[in-house]
C-alpha cells in the first residue's frame, strides 16, 4: 500500500538526511507548541465552560513575566532554526571544488543537458553515485526551476544569468526531477529523471553514446570559428586580455573595482563586452549576441576552464 | 489655526529664489568631473535640499503638527526600507553567490 | 462671505475637525504616492548600479535645455501655487484666481515642452521597442534607461494632468466665490498635491538629465 | 439627528428602498453591504475555479481540462480570491460597518470617498471578469516576468489593469480608516480603550497605503512593457529577472497581513465576548498588530530564497522572517490565556474563533519551515507552500471573516441565524478544511510542485484525499450562505445586544439608524469591561484582580 501512498520522500543525496534532520527538529518544535495550545484551549474550554448565564468572571489584566516568557522562548528557538537553516543553506551554495560539472539549459518546455565529454541528453540526467555533481544552469526564455526532491535541492534557472545546484548522490536508482517555477502551458510536462549509476556503469554509459568530442573541445572550435582567438592571444590583431587561467580569478576592472571572473561574468563579456572593461584595455570587442547559443556559451566556458594557466604564462610576451 | 498665515509672500519668494539657485548649481556641478560617485552624491544632496525646502515652506510642514511629520517620515522610511533591502540583494549578488569555488 | 460655508459635513463635530481630517487624508495620500514613484526609483537605481556607464551615455542624449527650462517652470508654478494658498487664506479672491490661472498656464507650458521632448525622442529613435536604436556598446542598457525615462516622466505627466483637472475645478469654484479666509481647504489640498508633483520632478531632473554631463 | 417617531423604528436599512438609495449611499453601513454582496460574488467565482482544479487533480493525467485551461484556472482562482475576496473581505465589509460604530463616530471621515472606493473596486472587478471572459490569464497570480511581460499569450493587460484599479479601492479604504481612527474617536475613547479590532484595522490600513502603490506601479510597468515593449523586465535586453519579484513581493507579502490582521481583530472581539473577559495582555496584542504591520514589510524576499538572489540577502531575510513570527505567537498565547478562568460559551462565532486559533497556529508554525533556509530550498514552490498559505488565508482569514459575519450578523441585519445550523457549518468547515489541506503538506515534502496540471501517479492518493476534503469544505461554505440568506427574512429579532457583548457597537440599536447613535456616546471604561471592574481603576499590569 505504501507504494501508492508515500509519506516521505526518498533520501538519495548526502544533503537529504541533513535537511530531514532539521525538518524533524522543526516538526518536534511545532508539535510541541501546537499541542500546548490545543491542550490548553481544550482544557480551558471544558474547565471554564459557562455554567450559568449570570457568570461574571473576574478580569485579569495580563502578566508581564508571562509575556516575556512567551516572547523570549520562541525567539530563542527561532534563532536556532535560523542558524541551523542558514548553515545548511551555505552548504547548499558551496559545491566542492572537484565536483563534476554538467551544463543544463532550460527552455519551454524541456531540459537540455550536456556532459563534459560532449554527451547530450534531454529530460534525463545520468550521474555517478558517490561523486559530487554540479549543475551549471541557464534558461533560453522564461524562468524555470530545477528541482530534485530526492536530493532536496532546487534552484531557479534564470534567463540571462547562471545559477547552480550541486549534490552528491548516495544511492543508485532513478529519481524524478521537476520544473518547479511556473513557466507556461506545458510546465507540468517539464519533468524528467535523474539516473544515478555506479561509477563503472556511468563510465560505460558516457562512452556508449559519446560523439567523441568533449564540451571543451566544442568550445575550442567555437572559440576559433567565432574569431575569439584572433584577439585573445598575445600579439593578436588587437590587444585583448589573456584568458589563460581566467576562470575563478579576480579581475581588476576599469574604474578600480575588482570582481571574480565567474561564469556569469564570462557570459556577460561575450554578449555585452563593454559592460565590464578590464583595466588597461580598450572597449573594442563586439557583442556576440545573436551569433552564439546558450549551449555554445557554456561550451566556451568549459573550454576556458581547461585553458592551461602555465601555458598561458609562457605565451605571454 | 491656519499654518499658511505664518509664512509671508516674501518667504515664498526667498524659497523660490533658493530653488532656482540650487537648480543652477546642480546643473553646473554636473559638468564637473568629480568621479561618478561624487557627482551622484552631490546631485542627490542638492535634490534632497530642494525637496526639503518645498516640503518645509511650500507645503507648510514646518508649521504642521507632529502627526503630519510622522506621515511624511513614514513615506520616506518605507521607501528607504524598500530601497535598502532590495539593494542588499542586488549589490551582494556577485560577490557572495560565488558560482565558482 | 456667508457663514453657511463654514458648515461641516454631518460626520464631523466641527469645521476644524473636518479641515484637520482632510489635510491628514491628503498627507496620507502623498505617502502613498511616495511609494508609487518609489517603485520606479528602485528599478532605476538597480539598473543604474548595473549599467552606470550606459546610463550616463544614454542620459547625455537627452537635450538639457528643455529640461532646465521645465525645471524652472515647475518651480515657478510651485511658487504661484503657494501664493494661491496664501491669498486664499487671506480671503483675497482676485489674487487667488490670478495665482491659480498662472499655475495652470505654467503647468501647460511644462507639458508642452515635455511633448516637444517626447517628439524629439521619437525622431531620434530613442523610444524603446522595435525601432529603438543606440550605438552598439550600450544599446541594451540604454533601452532600459529610456524605458525608465518614459515611464517616470510619463507617470509624472499623468499626475500633472490630474493636477490640471483639480486646478481647473479650484479656479471655477474660486470664480463663484466659494472660498473665503474661513474655508479654503480644497486650495490647500491641491497645493500639497501640486508641490508633491514638483518634488518628484526635483529628483527626476538630476537622475535623468544630469547623469553623464561630466563625461 | 432624526428621532424616530411612531411606526416602525427608522434604521439604515429601511431609510430608503430604491436602487439609488443603495448605489448612491454614503452610509458606511450600506457600503459594507455593497461590498458584502460583491465579494460574495467573487468568492463564489473563485470557488468555482478551485472546484474545477480539484476535480482535475483527482487523476494524475490531465484529462478534465487542457493544460492551457488549468493554468488559467489557478491564475483566476488566485487573482479573484486574493484581490477581490480576501483583501477586501474583513476590512471592506466588517471594517466599513464597524470602525465608525466601534469608535463612536457617525460615519467614516470621507463617506463619498468610501462609496468611490466601492465603485473603483467594481470597475477593477469588471476588468478582471472581462479578462476572464476573453480567455483568461495564465501567468499565475504572481505575474512573474519575463513570462507575463513577454511570453504569455493571454489577457495579461486587462487583468493587470483590473488589479491596478482595485488597488486604489484598498488605498482609499486604508486612508479613510486611518483618518477616521485618528480624528473621529468619541470623547473618552483613548487609544488604549480602542477595541483590538480597531488596532488591527489601523495596522492593516498602514499596509494598504504603503504597500498597495508598489504593486500598482509594478503591474502598470508590466502592462506598459507588454503594450509598448518597454525593456524594464526583459532579461533578453539586459533586464534583471529578479527586479519584478522584489517589487511584487514588497506588496504581496505584506498583503498576507492585510488578510490575517483583520481576522485577528475579529478573533480578539469574539474571544473576549464569549469568554466574558478582557483580552489578556491587551496592550501586547495591540502592539503586536503594529509590529506585524511594520515587520511584515521587512521579509518579502523570503519568497525568493531559490530565485538566484544573493546568499547574503537570503540570510538577512530569513532572520527577519523569524522576527515577524514572534508577534503572531504573542497573540496566540494571549488569546489562549484569555480563556483562563473565563466563562466560555460555544456559540457559532466562538467556534470559528477557536477554529481560527487552531488553523492559524498550524499555518504559522509551518511558516517557520519556509523561513528556514535549508528547508525552504526543498519545499519552495511545492504543495507545502500551498498548504501553508491556505492555512493562513483560508484557515485564518476566512475563518475570521465567517466568525465576524456571524458575530455581527444580528447588528447588521437585526436578526439572528439558526444557531444549530451555524454550529454544524463551523464544524464542517473545520473538518473539510483540514482534510483538504493537511495532505498537501505531505505532498509538498514529497516534492509535488505547485501549478501542475498533470502529476506523477505516486501523488494520486493524497490528491484524492485533498479533493474529497474540498467537497466537504464546499458544503461547509454553502450552508451559511443559505441560512444567512434565510435569516434575513425569517430569523428571530435580535435585539440590541444578543451576546451581552461590550463595545459601542452593541450600545446602539440593531440595526443602527443612519447616524449610528441616538446621542454622541461618551466612553468611560476600558475595552472589554466584562467584569465591571475595568472602570478607570484597573489593577496594575501583571497583577490579577482575582483575590
Amino acid at each position: 500500500m505504501w507504494e501508492n501512498l508515500p509519506l516521505f520522500p526518498q533520501q538519495a543525496s548526502t544533503l537529504a538526511p541533513r535537511v530531514d534532520a532539521l525538518y524533524f527538529f522543526l516538526i518536534l518544535v511545532s508539535v510541541f507548541f501546537a499541542g500546548l495550545i490545543f491542550v490548553l484551549i481544550f482544557y480551558f474550554a471544558v474547565k471554564y465552560r459557562r455554567r450559568s448565564d449570570a457568570d461574571q468572571p473576574r478580569a485579569i489584566e495580563g502578566s508581564i513575566p508571562l509575556e516575556i516568557v512567551w516572547t523570549v522562548v520562541p525567539f530563542a528557538l527561532t534563532l536556532v532554526m535560523f542558524g541551523w537553516g542558514a548553515w545548511l543553506f551555505a552548504e547548499i551554495h558551496t559545491p566542492p571544488r572537484d565536483a563534476l560539472e554538467i551544463n543544463v539549459v532550460g527552455k519551454q518546455w524541456m531540459w537540455k543537458i550536456q556532459h563534459p565529454n560532449g554527451q547530450q541528453e534531454i529530460n534525463e540526467l545520468h550521474v555517478p553515485v558517490g561523486q559530487a555533481v554540479k549543475l551549471l544552469m541557464t534558461s533560453e526564455d522564461v524562468i524555470h526551476d530545477f528541482f530534485v526532491p530526492a536530493f532536496r535541492v532546487k534552484s531557479d534557472v534564470l534567463p540571462g544569468r547562471y545559477t547552480q545546484i550541486w549534490f552528491h548522490a548516495t544511492k543508485p536508482g532513478e529519481y524524478r526531477f521537476f520544473c518547479s517555477q511556473y513557466c507556461g502551458t506545458q510546465h507540468s510536462g517539464m519533468i524528467g529523471r535523474v539516473i544515478v549509476m555506479e561509477i563503472p556503469d556511468f563510465q560505460n554509459w558516457l562512452s556508449g553514446g559519446a560523439a567523441g568530442v568533449s564540451t571543451a573541445q566544442l568550445g575550442e572550435k567555437l572559440f576559433e570559428s567565432l574569431g575569439c582567438v584572433s584577439c585573445h592571444r598575445p600579439g593578436g590583431a588587437v590587444q585583448a586580455p589573456s584568458l589563460a587561467g581566467l576562470v575563478g580569478k579576480p579581475v581588476k576592472l576599469e574604474g578600480g573595482k575588482t570582481i571574480t571572473a565567474d561564469e556569469s561574468y564570462i557570459r556577460e563579456s561575450i554578449l555585452d563586452p563593454r559592460a565590464k572593461i578590464v583595466a588597461g584595455y580598450q572597449p573594442v570587442m563586439p557583442s556576440y549576441k545573436g551569433s552564439i547559443s546558450e549551449d555554445g556559451i557554456m561550451q566556451i566556458i568549459a573550454y576556458l576552464k581547461t585553458f592551461n594557466p602555465q601555458e598561458g604564462e609562457a605565451r605571454r610576451p | 489655526m491656519t499654518s499658511a498665515h505664518a509664512i509671508t509672500l516674501k518667504t515664498y519668494g526667498a524659497v523660490f529664489t533658493a530653488l532656482l539657485l540650487l537648480t543652477a548649481l546642480t546643473t553646473g556641478v554636473a559638468f564637473l568631473d568629480l568621479g561618478s560617485y561624487f557627482n551622484t552624491v552631490i546631485a542627490l544632496t542638492i535634490a534632497c535640499a530642494k525637496a526639503t525646502l518645498v516640503l518645509l515652506y511650500f507645503m507648510h510642514l514646518r508649521y504642521s503638527r507632529p502627526l503630519t511629520w510622522v506621515i511624511a517620515g513614514a513615506g520616506l522610511f518605507w521607501f528607504l526600507i524598500m530601497m535598502s533591502l532590495t539593494m542588499s540583494d542586488v549589490l551582494t549578488r556577485e560577490t557572495v553567490t560565488g558560482l565558482i569555488r | 462671505m456667508s457663514d453657511s460655508r463654514l458648515v461641516h459635513a454631518h460626520q464631523f463635530d466641527d469645521a476644524e475637525q473636518q479641515r484637520d481630517a482632510a489635510s491628514l487624508g491628503m498627507w496620507i495620500f502623498l505617502a502613498t504616492e511616495v511609494m508609487f514613484f518609489g517603485g520606479m526609483f528602485l528599478g532605476y537605481t538597480i539598473y543604474r548600479s548595473m549599467y552606470a556607464e550606459a546610463f550616463a551615455a544614454a542620459s547625455n542624449r537627452i537635450d538639457l535645455i528643455p529640461g532646465v527650462i521645465n525645471t524652472t517652470i515647475l518651480i515657478l508654478s510651485s511658487f504661484t501655487m503657494a501664493s494661491a494658498v496664501y491669498h486664499a487664506a487671506l480671503g483675497r479672491g482676485r489674487a487667488l484666481q490670478i495665482s491659480l490661472l498662472l499655475t495652470i498656464v505654467l503647468g501647460a507650458a511644462f507639458l508642452g515642452i515635455k511633448l516637444y521632448e517626447y517628439h524629439e525622442k521619437f525622431e531620434e529613435l530613442l523610444v524603446p521597442g522595435a525601432l529603438f536604436s543606440f550605438p552598439a556598446p550600450f544599446s541594451a542598457a540604454a533601452e532600459i534607461f529610456f524605458s525608465f525615462y518614459f515611464a517616470m516622466t510619463g507617470m509624472h505627466a499623468v499626475h500633472m494632468i490630474i493636477g490640471f483637472g483639480l486646478l481647473a475645478k479650484l479656479l471655477f469654484d474660486a470664480r463663484r466665490g466659494r472660498y473665503s479666509a474661513g474655508y479654503y481647504t480644497p486650495v490647500e489640498l491641491v497645493g500639497l498635491y501640486w508641490h508633491f508633483v514638483d518634488i518628484v520632478w526635483i529628483f527626476l531632473f538630476p537622475l535623468l538629465y544630469l547623469l553623464g554631463r561630466h563625461l | 439627528m432624526n428621532i424616530p417617531s411612531a411606526g416602525p423604528r427608522r434604521h439604515y436599512l429601511n431609510a430608503g428602498y430604491g436602487v439609488r438609495s443603495w448605489l448612491l449611499t454614503t452610509d458606511h453601513k450600506r457600503i459594507a453591504w455593497l461590498y458584502l454582496l460583491s465579494i460574495t460574488f467573487f468568492f463564489v467565482i473563485g470557488g468555482a475555479f478551485a472546484t474545477l482544479m480539484r476535480i482535475e487533480l483527482l487523476t494524475p493525467q490531465g484529462d478534465l481540462v487542457q493544460a492551457e485551461t488549468y493554468n488559467r484556472l489557478f491564475t483566476m482562482h488566485g487573482v479573484t480570491m486574493i484581490f477581490f475576496f480576501l483583501i477586501p473581505s474583513i476590512p471592506a465589509v466588517l471594517g466599513n460597518f464597524l470602525v465608525p460604530l466601534m469608535i463612536g463616530a457617525r460615519d467614516l471621515a470621507f463617506p463619498r470617498l468610501n462609496l468611490a472606493s466601492w465603485y473603483v473596486f467594481i470597475l477593477g472587478g469588471a476588468f478582471t471578469l472581462i479578462a476572464a471572459a476573453a480567455g483568461g490569464v495564465d501567468t499565475g497570480w504572481t505575474f512573474y516576468t519575463p513570462y507575463s511581460s513577454r511570453y504569455s499569450n493571454s489577457q495579461v493587460v486587462l487583468t493587470v489593469v483590473g488589479i491596478f484599479i482595485t488597488g486604489f479601492s484598498s488605498i482609499l479604504t486604508g486612508l479613510n480608516f486611518l483618518v477616521t481612527i485618528h480624528k473621529m474617536r468619541a470623547p473618552g475613547m483613548t487609544w488604549f480603550r480602542l477595541p483590538l479590532f480597531i488596532w488591527s484595522h489601523y495596522a492593516t490600513s498602514i499596509i494598504f497605503i504603503l504597500g498597495t502603490p508598489v504593486i500598482a506601479i509594478t503591474l502598470v510597468l508590466v502592462g506598459l512593457e507588454r503594450i509598448f515593449s518597454l525593456g524594464i523586465f526583459d532579461p533578453a535586453r539586459g533586464g534583471d529577472p529578479l527586479l519584478f519579484q522584489h517589487l511584487f513581493w514588497f506588496y504581496s507579502h505584506p498583503a498576507v497581513y492585510i488578510m490575517i490582521l483583520p481576522a485577528m481583530g475579529v478573533v480578539s472581539e469574539v474571544i473576549a465576548c464569549f469568554a466574558r473577559k478582557r483580552i489578556f495582555g491587551y496592550s501586547f496584542v495591540a502592539f503586536a498588530s503594529l509590529a506585524i504591520a511594520v515587520l511584515g514589510f521587512l521579509v518579502w524576499a523570503h519568497h525568493m530564497f531559490v530565485s538566484g538572489q544573493s546568499v547574503y540577502a537570503s540570510m538577512v531575510f530569513s532572520l527577519l522572517s523569524f522576527f515577524v513570527a514572534i508577534p503572531s505567537a504573542i497573540k496566540v498565547f494571549n488569546w489562549t490565556a484569555t480563556l483562563y478562568k473565563g466563562s466560555i460559551a460555544f456559540d457559532a462565532p466562538m467556534l470559528y474563533a477557536l477554529g481560527f486559533i487552531g488553523l492559524f497556529t498550524i499555518g504559522g508554525l509551518t511558516g517557520l519551515f519556509l523561513a528556514t533556509l535549508g528547508i525552504d530550498v526543498h519545499v519552495h514552490d511545492t504543495y507545502f507552500v500551498i498548504a501553508h498559505f491556505h492555512y493562513i488565508m483560508v484557515g485564518g482569514a476566512v475563518m475570521g471573516y465567517l466568525g465576524g459575519i456571524h458575530f455581527w450578523w444580528p447588528k447588521m441585519t437585526g436578526r439572528t441565524y439558526p444557531e444549530g445550523w451555524a454550529k454544524l457549518a463551523a464544524l464542517i468547515v473545520f473538518v473539510g478544511f483540514n482534510l483538504t489541506f493537511f495532505p498537501q503538506f505531505i505532498l509538498g515534502y514529497l516534492g509535488m510542485p505547485r501549478r501542475y496540471h498533470a502529476y506523477p501517479p505516486e501523488f494520486q492518493v493524497l490528491n484524492v484525499m485533498s479533493t474529497a476534503g474540498a467537497s466537504v469544505l464546499a458544503l461547509g461554505y454553502l450552508i451559511p450562505i443559505i441560512y444567512l440568506t434565510w435569516s434575513l427574512r425569517y430569523g428571530r429579532i435580535a435585539g440590541t445586544n444578543p451576546w451581552m457583548a461590550k463595545g459601542l457597537e452593541w450600545e446602539t440599536h440593531s440595526q443602527p439608524h443612519s447616524a449610528n447613535f441616538d446621542a454622541q456616546p461618551i466612553v468611560r471604561e476600558e475595552a472589554y469591561a466584562y467584569s465591571g471592574e475595568e472602570r478607570g481603576d484597573l489593577q496594575p499590569l501583571g497583577k490579577p484582580v482575582d483575590v
